[in-house]
């Protein structure tokens, strides 16, 4: 079985049978709406990060503003639940509704405060693999590409991973990188061009992790209720550095949760059984 | 008036689209998707196209796996709502694909570098990125001003270039809206442009809002009246995205045999395609609400 | 909902045009010409302001009669209908003011460079002509794929654009329609945009057409309400074209005494500009058909 | 008094006192017409072209597509008379309505089949400055500039130079290059890199002229209705090559007159008094 980004066999972190008031990607969701602050233009990329937003914008956000790759710019919520950013309830009332290139020129600019990627493969410095398990000369499995995942990774002021947290994925290095992190550490964005940005925020199944400021390696600082540090170091390809201060990642408030489960009704990407 | 443009779309495709082609099609990425153009493709058994644009959602993969295609030019290819494509991964994994690897800014950029005339665009992504190992239209150089590295992206012409709009008039004067993608540069950059519409209408119509138009109807190759033709994709105005049938497909392209019944009932049972969707599926997809734009008056 | 960025034109100039700005006017070209912006930039004896536009037909020349201008970045500077802008040629021919010499496409082109925040922006124009010895921000360099001789563009960024439109919210959200020349990438390079309205909408009015809207209103600054703020240049929906202000302004213009008159007729002697006009001249320029766009719907 | 690109001392070159039932700018304007060839894509400039287009689409080229550098495109005249190509008549029912970077980007792509630029000095190769006279580095007088002018002439097909004739005009060398002609002669335009395109005719207030195919100098094939060889000779600031076989422009037909009139109804461009 190879790796998807999304759907097939991908193991379960956080302790299986034990009763939670909300699923593991409700709990990841909510954890990457705190990484919006209020204000923030925030590139919203398919998947978790639609409700992310959408969550965020609903709650202490009011003012953030959410960029689409399809030509999309919106200052509120969605009135109905989407799956897709293309769906139409996404673009009703939107804010304008224009080219990929008007959007994207924003991105290069660097007005875009936050952006979320997802990843089939990550390494120590964030890089992510979306493209070709193996590597283009040696394809093991070719996975969707980048989309725009390679330019808010080059262009976005900050970004955010969201990822399934295994061995197999959190690899010492990505075969091929898609979406640049900190290549091969400090200092390596600047000498290959890339002009500002970076990982700052891995959300995964297991925790949360940030990157050192000076070596620009990912570290473990929190982790979710249930989860061992011992269970994201046995997930983790190389050895993970630790924060001195773990600790436990916030758990949805029931407000937070009232309010995601309005844009994902059928828990499509917000059910337990559905992989990040 | 010129002569009209009005073909069947299987005339349309046999026309405009020899084999060898290089097509842009899914240009206003997860919307307003030709996918009744592409099922045609695959009906005339189209052989070594070249598929070019950003996210195809599964157009791309029902066209590969038809066995239509000897390239891509593309930044994604999969099922925007469940993941990988799984006739994309067969060909590519197997050596029958190949694939320069883009991102949605360089996309872009490579077809507005069409548009304008120019033979590459300037961008400031995908530096120290793996797109460099498989895309030869990548070249990393020093701006001339600031010496700043900048990726600089060559140009794309296609062939043709498949739109999908709400309505058009016979002579190619096209109105699109919602989210556009790469639609406009697409158009301009490609030598030919065939358009499918959700209906023909009377050229006043269309003139009536010129700045709706989507690309100048003189450059338009072909229209042909394909209503249903972006199905399962969204249209504004019309339909909303059919997820079921994205979900249905992922099932229906895992293995070649179930890949070789969907083409057999979805596109080699012929080109009736609203037959085939049924009165009540339809019915379910059609927009429920109407939200109409504010006046807006060209007088004089 | 954010803050309202309602204020009088007055105030929207005094606190984002600061003395020394660089200011993009007239980016429509011949219609949808801020100049009643203009006129409130002479009131408050702005100076130093580089502007930047590629035809602004007689606003630019107003604005150097006025003093406020020390330098150029425009493709073209006159009266469209008449020839010369003679404020222009006088400033020019004194040496007081400094003019950076594009055309149509290298004007466009920087100001695209700047949208798209990218240094530069290739073309194929100009090679050979003169601009190069006027315009420090072309430089002929190889393209990197085709060998080439290709003139880059260095992106213009500039402070504050003004743009006039038809309607706006007060969170500046703006619909613009007709033709809209560089305006798009006027907005999307500059720090700033002030955005004057012939009316201000309610948000619903703006978001049910987004595809309508000239550019995202979070990137906006001011929204102020200024019926026939384009006067003497025509507004789709509106007003036509005042063809004898044009011919009048030659004569009004002719002469350093004769300015003078006009800035103290026009400008100085207040800012209600429609008493000024008089009901009788607008009535007769308001436009007498309608033409109204059809119908588009947004629903899901 | 200097030159102006309108309005100001211009001199009339056709015989006075001899009364034609046309003005000297309608001849100018047919003339203008006959280069468009149906189905021409045209990127019709300010002034007369504005007339010539109009004019040819409604005779011999009802399939001609007229360009406009404000972003319009139409394939219809303008349904009321039209000062400037801003006017609203010119926008309604246009085929498109775009930004000014789409229509130089068909320009661009070598699409537009024939353009029109006038000027204030013309040089024997066709080189033209509507911007300094004197030269930039000694202004005597500042015009306009170029506008789109400089990318018409720099990437149509062809363009065709429309101008008053008068020594002062017609100079050796032009001062500065507003929109390149042949340069120094041939050869030139593929050496600076330019990719296609070139002056093909000038329509002057005295006659037509032409370019040699191997010299790249402009020549006079065609005179105007009581105009002689002679006086284009004395109006042009250089030794003048003539055709071995000048023809007289023909004068416009009555029912071109009859269409003309009905775009210029007030004669701002085509009056007898209306310097070109």
């Amino acid at each position: 079985m190879g790796i998807e980004v999304k759907g097939e066999g991908m193991g379960k972190g956080m302790g299986e049978g034990t009763p939670r008031p909300y699923t593991q990607p409700e709990l990841m969701v909510a954890a990457a709406a705190r990484e919006i602050s209020d204000g923030n233009v925030v590139f919203v990329g398919m998947r978790l990060p639609l409700l992310g937003f959408q969550l965020a914008k609903s709650t202490h956000a009011p003012n953030a503003v959410g960029v689409y790759e399809l030509g999309i710019i919106r200052d509120s919520a969605a009135p109905e639940p989407i799956l897709t950013m293309g769906d139409l309830p996404n673009l009703y009332r939107a804010q304008w509704l224009a080219d990929t290139a008007d959007v994207m020129g924003l991105l290069q600019q660097g007005i875009v405060d936050v952006s979320f990627i997802g990843g089939a493969q990550v390494d120590r410095f964030g890089n992510l693999n979306t493209t070709y398990i193996g590597g283009a000369q040696n394809i093991e499995m070719r996975l969707p590409g980048s989309g725009g995942a390679c330019d808010l990774a080059s262009l976005a002021k900050r970004h955010i991973i969201i990822m399934a947290h295994e061995k197999r994925r959190f690899v010492p290095k990505v075969d091929y990188i898609t979406s640049p992190g900190y290549g091969n550490g400090a200092g390596w964005r600047d000498r290959v061009g890339l002009p500002r940005g970076g990982p700052s925020t891995v959300i995964t199944t297991l925790g949360v992790l940030r990157f050192d400021s000076a070596t620009k390696e990912m570290m473990l600082v929190s982790v979710h209720p249930g989860v061992t540090v011992d269970q994201v170091l046995d997930s983790t390809g190389w050895p993970l550095r630790v924060s001195s201060e773990v600790v436990t990642t916030p758990a949805p408030t029931p407000s937070e949760l009232a309010t995601l489960r309005r844009f994902d009704p059928e828990g499509y990407w917000t059910s337990e059984r559905t992989a990040v | 008036m010129p002569a009209s443009k009005l073909l069947s779309l299987a005339e349309a495709i046999a026309r405009f689209v020899p084999d060898g082609s290089s097509v842009a099609l899914g240009t206003a990425l997860e919307s307003l998707i030709p996918f009744a153009a592409g099922r045609e493709l695959i009906r005339q058994r189209k052989r070594s196209l070249t598929l070019i644009g950003p996210i195809s959602d599964i157009l791309f993969d029902q066209i590969i796996g038809g066995g239509c295609a000897s390239k891509v030019r593309a930044a994604w290819a999969g099922n925007v709502i469940t993941g990988s494509g799984y006739c994309f991964r067969r060909a590519v994994e197997s050596g029958s694909l190949e694939v320069e690897d883009h991102s949605n800014l360089t996309i872009a950029m490579a077809l507005r570098a069409g548009a304008m005339g120019v033979p590459f665009m300037p961008t400031r992504t995908a530096l120290g990125s793996g797109l460099y190992e498989t895309n030869a239209s990548l070249r990393e150089f020093a701006c001339p001003f600031t010496g700043d590295a900048v990726t600089a992206v060559a140009a794309i012409t296609p062939d043709v270039a498949i739109v999908h709009v709400q309505r058009a008039d016979e002579y190619g004067n096209a109105h699109a809206w919602g989210n556009l993608g790469v639609t406009r540069e697409a158009c301009l950059a490609s030598k030919h442009i065939i358009i499918t519409a959700e209906e023909i209408a009377p050229p006043e119509i269309i003139s009536s809002d010129p700045n709706r138009v989507v690309t100048p109807g003189f450059r338009v190759s072909a229209v042909a009246h394909v209503p249903w033709g972006a199905h399962p994709s969204p249209v504004p105005g019309h339909y909303n995205r059919d997820h079921q049938a994205f979900i249905d497909y992922q099932r229906d392209s895992r293995t070649l045999e179930a890949f070789a019944a969907w083409q057999a009932r979805w596109v080699d049972s012929g080109d009736d395609y609203p037959a085939l969707l049924g009165e009540a599926r339809m019915a379910s997809l059609k927009i429920k609400t109407r939200a109409l734009a504010e006046v807006v008056d060209y007088g004089y």
